[in-house]
C-alpha cells in the first residue's frame, strides 16, 4: 500500500489494502449534538468511546479552554492586546491535541492555538507575552517541548517534521503533533511536510482544524477534493475525519494515530470538521463573508455544551468537578486580567541582544545609538512621528 | 450547489464607493480608496485587468483595498485564490503569458516571501529570457513596513529583496495622488511591478480632483509616466532629505521643525526605487552639498545603501559632508510596543543631519 | 467525489463514486514489452487502442525523437553545446504530449522535453539555442504555444494554470498540458498548482514522467504514496498511470485526459512510468548510484522498438513510412550538426536590451560602458581573468 | 525492500580519501575536499552535526563536496531528502530545535529560492523571536556565482537576500584553508549561517596543512573565529581592492598586472559579509585614501553598495576619490556564451582604478 518498508512492517499496517490511506467514509462521531453516543460502527478503525475519567477531564479542559477565549476577547476589546484569534467553537480540537500527548512529546501551534498552549501547561502570561505585543514570543519552547505560535501558515509542519525526525534518529519514542487550518493546507509548505513525514517515516501526526474559513475565504476555495484526509493519500500515510467538534471522537482518532506514530506506524493525517464560532481576530469582521443563519447552525454542535449534555445524562459529571473546573477557569481568567492589565515596560535595549548569540559590531553600535537617545531624554513623541 | 453559488457575478445594487464609475470631481479619499479606484478605472478600460489574491473578492481585502471590485466587475475579474502564494504569483505569470493583466495583493510583505521562486526566477526575468518576445504585465501589490502596531511578519520591508533582482520595476507610493497615479502606470506598464504600499499611509487622506486624474490616462493626454521619476516634496537649500514610502511622513516633518528652527530642508521622494531617478536625486544633492537618506528597512545592503553609494559616486566633489543614513536598525522588525524605538523617527533625522558637518562650512 | 460545482456536471463524472479519482490498479498497458497487445481490460476506463495510422505517425515521431537525442549527445560530447539533458528511451511521454494536443493547446515542458518541443514544430536551431549556451531560449512561446523548458522544478505547472485559467476565462476551447519529472512533484509549486487547477477547475492535463530518478535520488526517497498518480485524489482530480514506454497506452490514457479537459471535466493527473537510460546530463555519472543490471532491465521495455515490433508483426509499418520517418530524422540531425557547428557570435549589446521593455537609464549607463570597453578593444583575455 | 535496503550503513572499505580520518600532514587539497574534510572532521567530533540535502548521499553532491561522508558516517548522517527546498531548511529547523546542528545542501543558488521564506521568517529569526531560549545552528551551503559557463539559475550571486536578513551570518571563503576553517566556524558557530561557495572555485588547488587546520579546532586552541574578520590578501599602498568569494581571484590578478605597471594595490577579503569587519576595512581604506569594491552580484542595492555606503560614512576625510565599484551589470547572469561581458574582469578593475582621479593627490 505504500512503499515505505518501514510502513510494511508495522503490525497494523501489514496486509492492508491500499485503500486503508482514504479517511472514513463519514467523519468520525461518537457523540452526537445532542449529546447521546452514537455508536463506533463503520468506521475504518474500531475507534473507543473514551472512559468517563478521561471525558471528564476533557470537559474541564473544554470548560477552561472556552473561558480563555472569552477572557481574551474582552481584554482584546479593552486594548490590553494588539491581537486575539479566538479558537471559540473550535477547542476541542485542542484538548484533545493536548491530551492525546505526553509531556515529552512536542505539539506544533498556530496563531489559533492558545487554548491547546496552555494545556501544555505553559504559564498564562508567558503564553499571552507575544499577543499582548511585548516580544515575539513569551515562553521557551524547550521548557514545555511546544513550538511557538507560528504565523507563516503550515511552516510550522515543517519545524514538527524535524523534531520528530531528529528524535527519531536519536531512537527516542517522542510523538510530535501539529495543528494547521484549512486554508495552510493550500501551501506548498503543507506538501512538502507531509511528504517528508511520509518518506522519512517519522512520528507526527498531522491534525487540520478545518473550520471552514481562511479569513473570509469558504473551504471550497482551497479545495474541491471530496475531504481534506483525503490528501493523505497522496503520500501513503493514512488519513481520517473527525467531527472536529466531537471531543470523544477527536480523543479516540487523535489518541489512535499518536498511538500508531510512537509504535512506529509512522504519520497520519487527522482533518477536524469545526467552525470558527467568531471573526478571523477581533480586527475582522465576518459579517462581511457569511451569514447569521449559517453561524446559527454551528451553535447546537458546540463541543462544550455537547459533552456536558452526554456526561450530564450517563451521571458522570459530580457538581464537585463542575464547581472546581468553573474556579480553575475562573482563576486563569483572573491571572490574565491581572497579568494583563499590569503595565509592563519592554526594555529597548532587548532589541539588539538576541539577534545573535553575541551581538555583532555593527548592532553594539547601533545599542548605543539608541541608548544615547534615550538617555538624551528625547521625547517618544519625537521618535514616533 | 450550483455553479453559480459560490461565484459572485457583476452587480448593479450598492456598490461600494470607489468601485463606482460615477465617483467623480474633487473627492476626498484615502489613500486605499484611491487604489482601489485606481484598480477599477483600469479594469473598466481594460478587460484584462485581473485582481486576484487571498480575501481580495468577498471580503474586499484585509485593507479594503479591493472593496467593491467584485461587486462591479463579477467574480471573472476579482476573486478569491487558494491560500498560497506562490501559486498566485506562477497563475499570473500563465494568466500573462495568456494575454490578461494580473494585478494581484500578497497578504503583508512577509508572505510574499513564498513567493520569491517565482518572482525572481520567472517574473524578473521573463522578458529578458525571451528577448522581449513574451512580457509580464503583472502588478504585484504589497502591503509593507511598520507603524500599525502590527505582530511579526506583517510590518517587514522588504523592497530591498525586489530592488536587487533585475526585471523588476519598484514603485512606492506616498502621497493620494501617486497612489492612483502610480498604481494606474504599474498597470500599464509592459513589465512586471512590485507595487509597496506602505500600510500605515491606508487611511491618510487627501482631497483630489478625480476628473483631473483620471484624464492622465485619457485619450490624447500627454501626461509623463511616474515611473523612474522621483519629486522634490519640498524645497529646501541647506540639505537634501531623501525618503520614500512610509518615511516621507517623518521626512517631511522634520523638514518642518527644521526649518522653524532656522534650517532649510529640501525633501525628496524617491518613489520610483528601480528605475532609480538619478537625475533628480543627484540634482538635489549637488543643489545643497549635504545628504541624509531615510529608509524603514534594515539598513545593511538596503534600497538606503544604493542611494548613498550613488550619491558619492556621482557627486563626490559636491559633498561637504558624507552621506548619512537614517534607517531601521539590522534587527527583526520588533514587537508592536518597541517598534517605537526602531522607526526612523524625526529626532533621529535631525540628530543625524547635525552630523552633516556643519562648522565646516 | 469532488466538491467542485462545474466537476459534478461534466457528463463523465456524474454518480461516479468517490474512488473513480483513483488510479487504475495497474498502469495502463496496451502493447506489451514484447510488442503484442494486451486488451484493455481491467482499467478504469474503456481505452481504446488507436488506430494504425496514429501509432504510424507515433512510430514516426519517436524515430524522430531517438535520433535527436542521439545527435544531441553526439554534439554535446564534442563541446558544441553547453549541456544536454537526455530523454532517451522516455520519448513516449514526449511523443504521446505533442499528439495528444491541437496546435492551439498550449505545452509547458522541462529541460529534458526537447524532443516534446521539436514536435511542437519548433524550429530545431531555435530550440537548441538555450542549450548551446547563446540565450537562455531561442524561440517565441506563442508562436508555437509552448512554454520555454523551465529548469526551476515544478514551477511550470503554474504557468500552465495561469494560461489554461485565461483561456478559460475569455470561453476559449484551448487545453494545456505539462510536463514534470518524479521528483519535481515532491516541490510545493506541484501541490500549489494541482490545487489551483482543480479549485478553478481548468483545462490542464498534468503528466508526470517518472522516470525513477532525481538526478541520483530514487523514487523511495521523493514518494512512498502507491504511485504518484494517488496524488490526484487529494485534490479531487482523477489520477491514471500508464506504462510510459507504451506510446499506444500513452495516446489512450493522455488523450482521454485531454479531451476530458476539453469538455469541461477539468484537470487531472497521469502517471507515466519510464526510466532515464542515460546520466542525468552530460554533466553527471549515473554509474555512481545505479547498477548496470538494472539499466539493463529497462533495456527491452524500450518504446521505439516496441512500437515498432507491434506495426511490423501487425503488417502496419511499410518500409517506404520505415525510410522516410528514417531519412526526416537523418535530416533533422544534420540541421543540428550543421547548425551547431556554425560558430555564432552573440551580441553582448543585447544583455542590456531585453531586461525592461525600454531599458532604464541605468541599463544606457551600463551598456556604454561595456560598449566602451568593447569599442576599446580590451582583451577578452583580460575581461575573463 | 526490507528497511536497508534504501539505507546505506557506515562503512569501513574503501572511502573516499577527503572523508577519512586518517588524512593528515601536507596535502593538497581542491577548495570542494577541504569543505568535505571540515565537514567530516566536524562529523567525527560532534554526533549531532548532520548533512543532508539533494544528492548529496549516495552521488556525494553534484560537485562532489559531500563525497563519502554517508560511506563514513551512514545514512543517518549523510542523507538524501525529497526534492524541495523549502522541506529541508523547514526540516533542519525542527532538527536544530530538537539538538542537532544540520549542515545542508541547496544544489545551486536559485534553488535556494524556494526556501525563501523558511530562511527569512524562521531561520534568520528564531533566536531573537525566543530571547535566545532557541538558537538554531545551522549551515546552509549555497554553491554560487558564475564563471563556469553555468546555464541560466545556476549562476546567481544570490548574497545580497541574505546579508539584508537580520539574524544571518553570511560567509564566503575564497582560498582552501578558508574553506576548511570558516566552514568549521560556520558548524560551530549557535547562529544559522549562509556558507556561499564560489563554484569556480571547487576545483581550485593548495597545498595545506592538515593537522595544523586541524589543531585550530583541538583542545585548548585560542585561534581566533573566522565569523567576523575580514584578511588583507595582498599589501599595498596606492589603493585599496575590497572584494569576497568569486571576485578575489580578478582582484588579486589585477593588483598583480597594477604592480608591473608600478601602481600598489591592496587587496582586502572580506570574507565574513555579515559580521561585517568594518575595523580592517576601515583601516585599509584610510591607509590608501582609495577604493574599489569588487563583486559579481548586480550592483544594485548589493553588499557591494553597503561596502561602499560604510566607507563613505566612516572614512568621509580621508577619501581622495568616490568609493567605485566593480560588480556584475543589473541585468539577470547571462547565457554561458555571454558571461565573460558580464563578470568583473582585470581590464575593468584597473580602468576603474585609473578613474581614481589620481591627477588630483
Ligand atoms: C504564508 C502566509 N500567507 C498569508 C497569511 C495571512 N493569513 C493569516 S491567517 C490566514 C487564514 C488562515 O486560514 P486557516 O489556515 O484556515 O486557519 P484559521 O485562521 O481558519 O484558523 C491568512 C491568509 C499568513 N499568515 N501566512
Ligand atoms: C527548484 C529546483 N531545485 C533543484 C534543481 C536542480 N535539479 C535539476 S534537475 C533535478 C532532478 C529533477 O528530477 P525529476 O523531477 O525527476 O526530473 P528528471 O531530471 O528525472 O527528468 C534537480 C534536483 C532545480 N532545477 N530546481
Ligand atoms: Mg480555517
Ligand atoms: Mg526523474
Amino acid at each position: 500500500m505504500t512503499n515505505h518498508p518501514e510502513f510494511m512492517e508495522y503490525p497494523g499496517n501489514a496486509g492492508r489494502a491500499e485503500g486503508y490511506l482514504l479517511p472514513s467514509e463519514e467523519p468520525v462521531q461518537l457523540i452526537a449534538a445532542d449529546g447521546s453516543a452514537t455508536g463506533n460502527d463503520g468506521y475504518k478503525e474500531p475507534y473507543q468511546l473514551p472512559g468517563p475519567a478521561t471525558l471528564v477531564e476533557g470537559y474541564g479542559r473544554l470548560v477552561m479552554g472556552r473561558r480563555v477565549n472569552e477572557q481574551a476577547n474582552a481584554l482584546v476589546r479593552q486594548g490590553r492586546m494588539a491581537v486575539y484569534p479566538s479558537s471559540t467553537g473550535q477547542e476541542a480540537c485542542q484538548v484533545a491535541a493536548d491530551m492525546s500527548l505526553r509531556g515529552s512529546d512536542w505539539l506544533f501551534p498556530t496563531y489559533r492555538d492558545t487554548v491547546a498552549i496552555l494545556g501544555r501547561g505553559v504559564d498564562p502570561m508567558e503564553a499571552f507575552e507575544s499577543l499582548r505585543g511585548d516580544w515575539h514570543s513569551g515562553f521557551d519552547p524547550h521548557q514545555y517541548n511546544t513550538g511557538l505560535p507560528t504565523t507563516p501558515l503550515a511552516t510550522q509542519l515543517l519545524h514538527a517534521v524535524g523534531v520528530a525526525h531528529a528524535a527519531k534518529l536519536r531512537g527516542e519514542d517522542t510523538v510530535v503533533l501539529t495543528l494547521c487550518g484549512d486554508g495552510a493546507s493550500s501551501e506548498g509548505d503543507f506538501h512538502e511536510a507531509l511528504n517528508f513525514a511520509a518518506v522519512f517515516h517519522v512520528p507526527v501526526v498531522f491534525l487540520i482544524q478545518n473550520n471552514q474559513y481562511a479569513i473570509s475565504v469558504p473551504l471550497i476555495r482551497q479545495s474541491v477534493a471530496p475531504s481534506l484526509a483525503h490528501k493523505a493519500v497522496g503520500y501513503g500515510m493514512p488519513g481520517e475525519r473527525v467531527d472536529g467538534n466531537d471531543l470523544a471522537a477527536l480523543l479516540a482518532v487523535v489518541g489512535h494515530a499518536v498511538e500508531r506514530a510512537r509504535n512506529g506506524g509512522g504519520p497520519s493525517l487527522v482533518e477536524a470538521h469545526t467552525y470558527r464560532m467568531e471573526s478571523h481576530t477581533n480586527a475582522d469582521d465576518a459579517t462581511r463573508y457569511r451569514t447569521a443563519a449559517e453561524v446559527a447552525q454551528w451553535v447546537p454542535k458546540d463541543p462544550l455544551l455537547r459533552l456536558q449534555k452526554y456526561l450530564h445524562d450517563a451521571g458522570h459529571l459530580a457538581p464537585a468537578d463542575s464547581e472546581r473546573f468553573a474556579a480553575d477557569a475562573e482563576a486563569v481568567a483572573k491571572t490574565l486580567r491581572d497579568g494583563l492589565n499590569t503595565e509592563t515596560v519592554p526594555d529597548p535595549a532587548e532589541l539588539f541582544s538576541f539577534v545573535y548569540s553575541e551581538p555583532t559590531p555593527q548592532l553594539r553600535e547601533q545599542a548605543r545609538l539608541l541608548a544615547d537617545e534615550l538617555a538624551a531624554g528625547q521625547s517618544l513623541e519625537g521618535a514616533l512621528r | 450547489m450550483t455553479a453559480m453559488a459560490h461565484k459572485p457575478q457583476p452587480q448593479s445594487g450598492t456598490a461600494s464607493p470607489a468601485a463606482e464609475p460615477e465617483l467623480s470631481g474633487m473627492q476626498t479619499l484615502t489613500f486605499a480608496k484611491a487604489l482601489t479606484l485606481a484598480m477599477a478605472d483600469s479594469m473598466a478600460v481594460d478587460p484584462s485587468v485581473l485582481v486576484f489574491g487571498e480575501d481580495v473578492g468577498t471580503l474586499g481585502g484585509v485593507f479594503r483595498v479591493t472593496d467593491g471590485l467584485t461587486r462591479r466587475f463579477g467574480e471573472d475579474r476579482c476573486f478569491d485564490t487558494p491560500l498560497a502564494e506562490s501559486g498566485i504569483i506562477g497563475m499570473a505569470t500563465g494568466m500573462a503569458i495568456n494575454g490578461m493583466k494580473p494585478v494581484v495583493e500578497m497578504q503583508f510583505d512577509a508572505f510574499a516571501y513564498p513567493a520569491f521562486e517565482q518572482i525572481t526566477s520567472h517574473v524578473a526575468k521573463m522578458g529578458n529570457r525571451t528577448k522581449g518576445k513574451v512580457r509580464l504585465p503583472i502588478v504585484i501589490r504589497i502591503p509593507y513596513a511598520g507603524g500599525i502596531g502590527g505582530v511579526e511578519h506583517h510590518c517587514d520591508s522588504s523592497e530591498a529583496y525586489y530592488v536587487h533582482t533585475p526585471g523588476l520595476t519598484v514603485l512606492t507610493p506616498s502621497t493620494v495622488t501617486d497612489a492612483y497615479t502610480m498604481l494606474r502606470d504599474a498597470i500599464a506598464s509592459p513589465d512586471p511591478v512590485i507595487f509597496l504600499e506602505p500600510k500605515k499611509l491606508y487611511f491618510s487622506k487627501d482631497t483630489v480632483d478625480v476628473d483631473a486624474l483620471r484624464a492622465r490616462y485619457g485619450a490624447g493626454s500627454t501626461a509623463p509616466s511616474t515611473i523612474g521619476r522621483a519629486v522634490i516634496a519640498r524645497e529646501g537649500s541647506d540639505a537634501t532629505l531623501i525618503a520614500y514610502g512610509p518615511s516621507m511622513a517623518a521626512a517631511l516633518a522634520a523638514a518642518e521643525t527644521a526649518a522653524a528652527e532656522g534650517r532649510s530642508l529640501q525633501v525628496v521622494d524617491v518613489r520610483s526605487l528601480v528605475p532609480f531617478d538619478d537625475e533628480t536625486v543627484c540634482a538635489a544633492v549637488r543643489s545643497t552639498g549635504r545628504a541624509v537618506v531615510i529608509a524603514e528597512a534594515p539598513g545593511f545592503a538596503s534600497m538606503a545603501s544604493e542611494i548613498v553609494a550613488r550619491i558619492q559616486e556621482r557627486c563626490f566633489h559636491s559633498l561637504a559632508a558624507p552621506v548619512l543614513r537614517v534607517t531601521g536598525f539590522d534587527i527583526p522588525f520588533p514587537a508592536p510596543r518597541l517598534e517605537k524605538y526602531y522607526l526612523p523617527g524625526v529626532d533621529r533625522i535631525l540628530d543625524t543631519v547635525e552630523e552633516l558637518q556643519w562648522e565646516e562650512s
